[in-house]
């Protein structure tokens, strides 16, 4: 029997079940077949809070949205095309999001009296009106997963965490992707339990011929490989870039890893995977607070480590004292701040980008230096090596930010060749005639970085002000001052290192879209969308917080308006504003979620109508 | 990978360093403490014993907080870092870990280590890694000019308690103990041969170990501990422990301490009703003694013990991640970065 | 001057609360634990108990850090405050010493009370400020979805330790001992009528008041302390403390632990070798005693002790606080503001 | 025999000696005595470093500087006319700003071999031509001291400690200062300790009678009172001052007074001075650290406390997840930052501005909060009476921003009439029907103060987003947008509830001088000098950093340039170029010091000259 096939630029399915029924892990599944299928994608996971909830409640709905295409993706999508939704909170909770007319596939077992009442349904929303503008595709997966594995008399258990593999069979079938790499990395991740393993390939194959021989699916899609730059790709998160990002750095810069750091949503994920990396001689170290962290990580650098602190936003704020103190001793430190929904507590598994002003002056005294941003989720294993190189050859704390939403999202990255990363050089003096622990290299300005156990370089070094070069404890009035400007003027020598700015658009127009962090793909999107368009509008997105690029300026100069969106209440607006005094407008969005293109498209129709407020 | 780091350690292997005096342990600062404070003597004796250690200065590390003890590390020819307030254990514990090959030590105050420090300093003492902390207990704030602490006695009126203070002391002994320390001892400012002989036993202890120094800061806390070090009364109130020796004390050594039930009491040698024998025998290992020892600190009937109350032997955290390490470079291969990069499920675009 | 405050407690001593069944103590927010947490059965307990206080529950305040434990106070209907990671001990010194004439109640974690709040937990301890203070300790983080926490047994495999953790654990008993606790115990999840008399003696004691409570966590670490409490191991498992009695256990009460020098040790009490009187005698207030039991904690040959190991009556920080105003103000009048405005050193211009 | 007398508008005295020459002592009495003889003045003591250093030595010198006169004294002033040097070392580090032609009264005795080689001298100062362009009256203080006491054959250490007395019975004789209160004072001080007592009354007398009688000083000085707004007066410092100012609001708003601290330089005499006040119902908490200083005051706040937490930028620093967390919970905290020289340790004794940053943006997501600055020491008073009263009233922490300067500095105050300071009326809520512990009032937006103790009113709060006004735990996205603006709102709405901002000098002109805090003094006498020229030269000093008042942009517009001198590398301009888009320019100090008059008066001159950078 043959059947439809219709070609499609791009799609959006969302995932959604009980924590239990693991979403997380079918979407995980289709990203990673899609990606090897060769389409461009961007992917969104979105666990329920930090508690657990109850079974089938609105609280406890877990979802996995992925975007994939034959075309460019910059975000998860605004919208979803398709829904597969284990049970009625799953429903409940995500329609809203859910394109007019787009498809819902549903687990008809997951609609019974007790799903409904927990979802809040008065009535199955399956026998009312509630889906008439949607092709909904009724399939009690629960029913014939048992069936598939009747013979096997399995533990109940086995069988009910297998379900979610029907449902991937059947995505398969319906998008046209291979099962093999599925079935590869099942039969890797089971060897050792036979039974769940069979369990497993047998229900994801059920769910395939399910599709295959019954009608209820009328059409199949293509969505063709994507153009994508030539290369060997993996899908990645942002969080393991960064973890990555990090190794790659110590073993250019031939040193060990010492990471300082105590658990925190949404960072923990960077300690658990440079936990499993001993074997480069990483050394993970849980504190008992995020002060023992940052300050284990200054002493581990003082020894000659590449000291790196992970965290959160509540965990900065507990760092910034001893910031203060890794400015003054001027050692090298990477301090990852992964921002999430503030103030305090927050929403804790929630995205925000308002940590940007703590990073920049959340100290007390001048203690400047530098801050970067990661725009993607790979983009933060170039965010992190670029701090680290920046830490090393300036001796200088140097802040990395990137947030919840680039932490656990995911997409295709062309895999860097190791060998052409860009080289990091510290290098140890030995050398005792005529050192000084506060001397300075001319260009950069840096220390000499001097370890413990070099003969002849004993020297000591602390929080109180040091006299210029000799390092000595110092009260004099003059060189405090000169000091302060030592210091701020080495950060300032960071621009000379960095290239220019540009701006992805005409080099002149009517609105520059002004960006950083996690905001990249939504913003390149509608910009991209007004382009299309004909309108002049262009993209600038900064990875250099502090100190700005050179040529910022000069840039924003070339442009009618100014339009700055941020997942804040407006941060960045100050910086820019200040120190270029120019009428920048802001787009905030305070809601724990990122934008999504649309959002970000109308404001700019209405800066090119002139309706500014 | 053999990082920068080992080619420095190799380097330094074949340099023959000059560490035979304590000349050689005093830095070019001048010491800018009090006249008449007792830190002058901490700092002299442990210049001394520093040759005695036989390691060479230049892989030596002093750690402080802050306080006027704080000042320790600018005045010892060896690689030091004056941290921030109370941290000083946290940023020891990374310098060890970081480099297992150094000698580590901590200087802290009653303040500095036990108020603002706490959790770093019981944290260390629970993973056991390497590091050797002496708290230079005054029993007061002297670098902000005499505010009480938290090893000050109860009812100290102070500039912040003009109507004395509420609370009830920590015995720095006891907390380590339970803390799960493993070497835990104490000594005084003004006894240069015992200060002696604790510092060097903390320095060959594998494992933290805990030294709380009492110290008088004649300024704003003086003759606290006069009456452990002044002659007449001395020999009265303090009773030193010695590994498989009765605690015997007293001018002519005519008391003794032996326990009724659980509880330490002072009987008379020369009254006829006890002899040595029923005196308690200090044990080192024992750690159930090390708390009966600890609790005899704020009792009035009896004298205050000096010495080691604890010396045990566990494998050292900064031991136990090098072999992590390894083992995980047997199991898994000395780490590649192209290989992890290019790890996992992967393809190829034409 | 008396205060609004004062006014507030004045108008509620005609109130008549209701608060005569558990029911009373449950607020309206719906619990949000895994099915099958052991923080159901002590949240159950609680609530249980409070009616017998007999303290009207808009008297009774819950302060709590971050953790699993920490969402406590948000399902007792009395006044709640649900701080930052670690500082429950804190805010509650506050709460307290603002207002002595709350019952206060400190719900914490291993991960909240023992690793980021130790500081504030051992000084609230030495302190002694009349503080209920629960350490639910399931030997995990449980929030931030199962590392080690301080008290996880050493090679520990979690997320952030796939090699096995390499800390040597925290006993909180001996911990809360060596800072100076006043009132220490420890009791379990899974046996509800302990942990009923456990609370409310905790309620009872004038001080800080101490409470391990061992909590399975069925999703990080589950079973941890299943021994403790399955039918079938638990009675060779559990040795329960109570004042002047034996410490004897066993299904059969066949066994005793008796003392040999300061080491405890299991005897048989069948074997006709050893009677009820060759065994330790609990002993609530013998300080020494808690700490020779804190002491079994870890070891595999002895049973693990539940029960109160300490109980002893000290003026609590709160009480010497209002005791130390009311003599100023006996000492000095009643403070008049234009007074001290217009005291000392004063001139007038013309 | 009699003597000239001259008659001058006002003098600076310099009162120099080693740390344990009792020379803050004798400052001290010399203000009170001034003070009370009714001159406008203004003192600046300068301690040694906190570590003692050895006697005699430069870093050993302390110093007390006061200016005094019969016309309006704003700084302590920038040089001074009359050194008193106790010793070789306190001539040594002051000579350089005393005035050429200024007078020096030495101890002779401080100048022996072994003071002189401490000092660094190679030769006696008092025999080269070191001094050649100044009066030099050489005195044997010690010597002279001894003799006084003789026949009381006293401990030497009393007659050591005594001559501190000799030298200002002499200034006392030279500026015509009376001796009455001074002997009053040591009356009462050493009541019980009448041979301490003898000692110091005949040495006072005999440095009065030996400036009688011997020819050595041939003129005496009158400064006429100065012409103050009549009333009671008395000297205060800034750091008594504000522990003042917070137990006057305590009492005003009938609320007992807690403070969580934690003792640090240079903010602990605050709790000194508190903790004096028991009889108030002052209940102070020595914490073991800031963090539990800061959360056990926002307990207290809870349970319907004024709380209050002192502390100086290192402190700040770690308390800034704990004020995330009384921004969240909405509960009324003053939290004074008595700023010193940062960053980390930095100079512990030592001022600064810096930390202005920190206390607009120090905390982790969007968590604005009012940020109130001191301009002189008794207005300390007024700040922290007004930070309270705001904080009260709007449920919100406060910071109120002081510094070294004024903590240790002081000035004659006209005594407040308490029943006249504006009032301060918190209310506790006891009507169960209808409360909601997050629904606000229409005015403020605060939330209502329901504090344990209330029957009915039970309810729960903590650092999770909070619904709107429920205040239940809340993670949808809409509403954490709302909150998010609500809390901004509120802050911004403080604006309403202060007074406008008022310039010193014409509403137009042509440079106006915007400053903050302690830079007070400078700047005021500075353009009043600029004034005096006949230059429109205008000064406005801010007392509200945030939220700033409705006017200051009108106000800004009005002159041609701006410019904003600051203890710091620049941070109020920040703010007032982000907000206003003005070319602000800056005068940046960062030594540890106050301003000189005189530095900012040159600055102005530039910009009048119009050579700008
Ligand atoms: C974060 C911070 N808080 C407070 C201080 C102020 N401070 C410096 S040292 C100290 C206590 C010193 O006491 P201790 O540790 O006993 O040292 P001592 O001076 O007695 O040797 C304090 C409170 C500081 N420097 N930093
Ligand atoms: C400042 C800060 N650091 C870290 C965290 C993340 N965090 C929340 S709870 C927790 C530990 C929870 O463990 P525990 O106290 O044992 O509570 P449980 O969940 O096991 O009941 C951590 C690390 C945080 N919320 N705030
Ligand atoms: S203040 Fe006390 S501790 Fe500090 S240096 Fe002086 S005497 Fe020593
Ligand atoms: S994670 Fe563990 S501790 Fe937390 S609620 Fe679930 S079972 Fe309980
Ligand atoms: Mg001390
Ligand atoms: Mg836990």
């Amino acid at each position: 029997m043959t059947r439809k096939t219709k070609s499609v630029e791009d799609v959006t399915i969302r995932f959604a079940g009980d924590s239990g029924d693991g979403m997380q892990f079918t979407g995980t599944q289709f990203t990673n077949t899609t990606a090897i299928f060769g389409n461009d994608l961007s992917t969104l996971p979105d666990y329920p809070a930090e508690i657990r909830a109850p079974q089938g409640t609105t609280f406890g709905v877990s979802g996995f949205q992925i975007h994939f295409g034959s075309t460019e993706i910059n975000t998860p999508g605004d919208t979803f095309d398709v829904l597969v939704a284990m049970n009625a909170a799953a429903l409940k909770v995500n329609l809203r999001s859910l394109i007019k007319g787009g498809s819902i596939i549903v687990n008809t077992d997951g609609f019974n009296e007790k799903n409904l009442k927990l979802a809040g349904y008065s009535e199955n929303p399956l026998h009312n009106h509630t889906l008439a503008d949607y092709s909904v595709y009724e399939v009690d997966i629960t029913k014939l997963t048992s069936l598939a594995l009747q013979d096997l008399n399995l533990a109940p258990k086995i069988v009910d965490r297998s379900k979610n593999l029907f449902a991937l069979g059947m995505m398969f079938w319906i998008y046209h992707r291979p099962l093999e790499p599925t079935i590869k990395w099942l039969n890797e991740k089971f060897s050792k339990k036979p039974d769940v393993l069979e369990a497993n390939l047998r229900v994801l194959k059920a769910g395939w011929n399910f599709s295959e021989t019954t009608e209820i699916f009328s059409v199949r899609y293509n969505i063709a490989p994507a153009k994508l730059y030539p290369g060997k790709y993996r899908n990645i998160t942002g969080n393991q870039a960064t973890a990555w990002g990090l190794l790659a750095a110590a073993q250019k810069a031939r040193l060990t890893l010492f990471l300082g750091s105590y658990p925190i949503t949404p960072a923990s994920d960077i300690l658990h995977e440079l936990a499993k990396h001993k074997n480069f001689g990483v050394k993970t170290f849980q504190a008992e607070d995020e002060i023992a962290g940052v300050t284990s990580a200054i002493g581990a650098a003082f020894a000659g480590s590449l000291g790196v602190t992970t965290t959160s936003g509540p965990g900065l704020a507990l760092k910034t004292e001893a910031l203060g103190l890794a400015v003054m001793v001027e050692l090298p430190l990477v301090v990852v701040d992964v921002q999430r929904s503030g103030p305090s507590t927050g929403l804790p598994t929630k995205t925000e980008q308002a940590d940007l002003m703590q990073a920049l002056y959340g100290r007390n005294g001048e203690a400047p230096l530098p801050v970067i941003a990661a725009s993607t989720p790979s983009d933060c294993f170039n965010a992190v090596f670029e701090s680290a190189r920046i830490a090393i050859k300036y001796m200088t704390p140097v802040i990395c930010l990137t947030d919840g939403y680039l932490a656990n999202g995911s997409e295709p990255w062309l895999i860097p060749n190791y060998d052409q990363l860009p080289n990091i050089a510290p290098s140890f003096p030995t050398e005792p005639d005529g050192f000084f622990p506060y001397a300075r290299n001319e260009t950069t300005l840096a220390r000499p970085w001097a370890i413990p156990g070099t003969p002849g370089l004993e020297h000591r070094i602390g929080g109180l002000e040091k006299q210029n070069i000799t390092g000595n404890v110092n009260y004099e009035p003059e060189n405090h001052e000169v000091m302060v400007k030592l210091r701020a003027e080495k950060i300032a020598r960071v621009a000379n290192d960095i290239p220019m700015a540009e701006v992805d658009g005409d080099a002149h127009g009517d609105v520059l879209v002004v960006g950083w962090g996690s905001t990249y793909g939504a913003i390149r999107t509608a910009v991209q969308r007004h382009r299309a368009k004909g309108h002049s509008v262009a993209h600038l997105h900064l990875t250099y917080l502090h100190p700005l690029q050179k040529n910022i300026g000069e840039l924003l100069s070339n442009y009618k308006k100014i339009l700055i969106p941020e997942i804040n209440n407006g941060q960045l607006i100050h910086i820019l504003r200040s120190q270029y005094l120019l009428p920048a407008i802001g787009l905030n969005k305070i809601q724990g979620l990122p934008f999504r293109a649309e959002e970000i498209e109308i404001k700019i129709d209405e800066l090119l109508k002139g309706n500014t407020p | 990978m053999t990082t920068l780091v080992d080619t420095i350690i190799e380097q330094a292997q074949t340099a023959n360093p000059s560490n035979h005096s304590s000349k050689d342990f005093q830095s070019d600062q001048d010491v800018r403490w009090c006249p008449g404070c007792g830190d002058y003597s901490i700092l002299a004796q442990a210049q001394r014993i520093m040759p005695d250690l036989g390691i060479p200065r230049h892989n030596i590390v002093f750690v402080s907080g802050i306080g006027c003890s704080s000042r320790f590390p600018y005045y010892m020819e060896t690689y030091g870092f004056h941290s921030i307030h109370g941290r000083a254990t946290a940023v020891a514990s990374g310098v060890k870990l970081a480099r297992p090959d150094l000698s580590v030590w901590v200087v802290t105050g009653d303040g500095d280590g036990m108020s603002i420090g706490g959790n770093h300093l019981i944290h260390l003492l629970r993973r056991n890694i390497d590091v050797n902390i002496l708290l230079f207990n005054n029993q007061i704030y002297g670098l902000t000019k005499g505010q009480y602490s938290p090893t000050s006695e109860k009812g100290k009126v102070t500039k912040s308690t003009p109507y004395g203070s509420l609370d009830y002391p920590f015995n720095p002994v006891a907390l380590a103990l339970g803390a799960g320390a493993t070497f835990v001892a104490r000594t005084i400012d003004r006894d240069p041969k015992h200060l002696q002989q604790m510092l060097k036993r903390a320095g060959h202890h594998v494992g933290t170990s805990f030294v709380e120094v009492y110290q008088n800061c004649n300024v704003f806390n003086d003759g606290t501990f006069s009456h452990l070090t002044e002659k007449g009364t001395k020999d009265d109130y303090v009773v030193f422990l010695e590994h498989g020796k009765p605690l015997i004390f007293g001018k002519a050594n005519d008391k003794g301490i032996r326990l009724s039930g659980f509880t330490p009491e002072v009987v008379s040698l020369t009254d006829g009703k006890y002899s040595a024998n029923d005196l308690i025998i200090h044990n080192e290992h024992d750690t159930t003694l090390s708390f009966i020892l600890a609790n005899m600190t704020y009792n009035e009937f009896l004298p205050r013990p000096l010495g080691i109350f604890l010396d045990i032997a566990r494998p050292s955290y900064d031991f136990e991640m090098q072999k992590q390490i390894e083992y995980a470079k047997r199991k898994r291969g000395e780490g590649d970065m192209s290989a992890l990069l290019n790890s996992g499920e992967t393809w190829i675009i034409q």
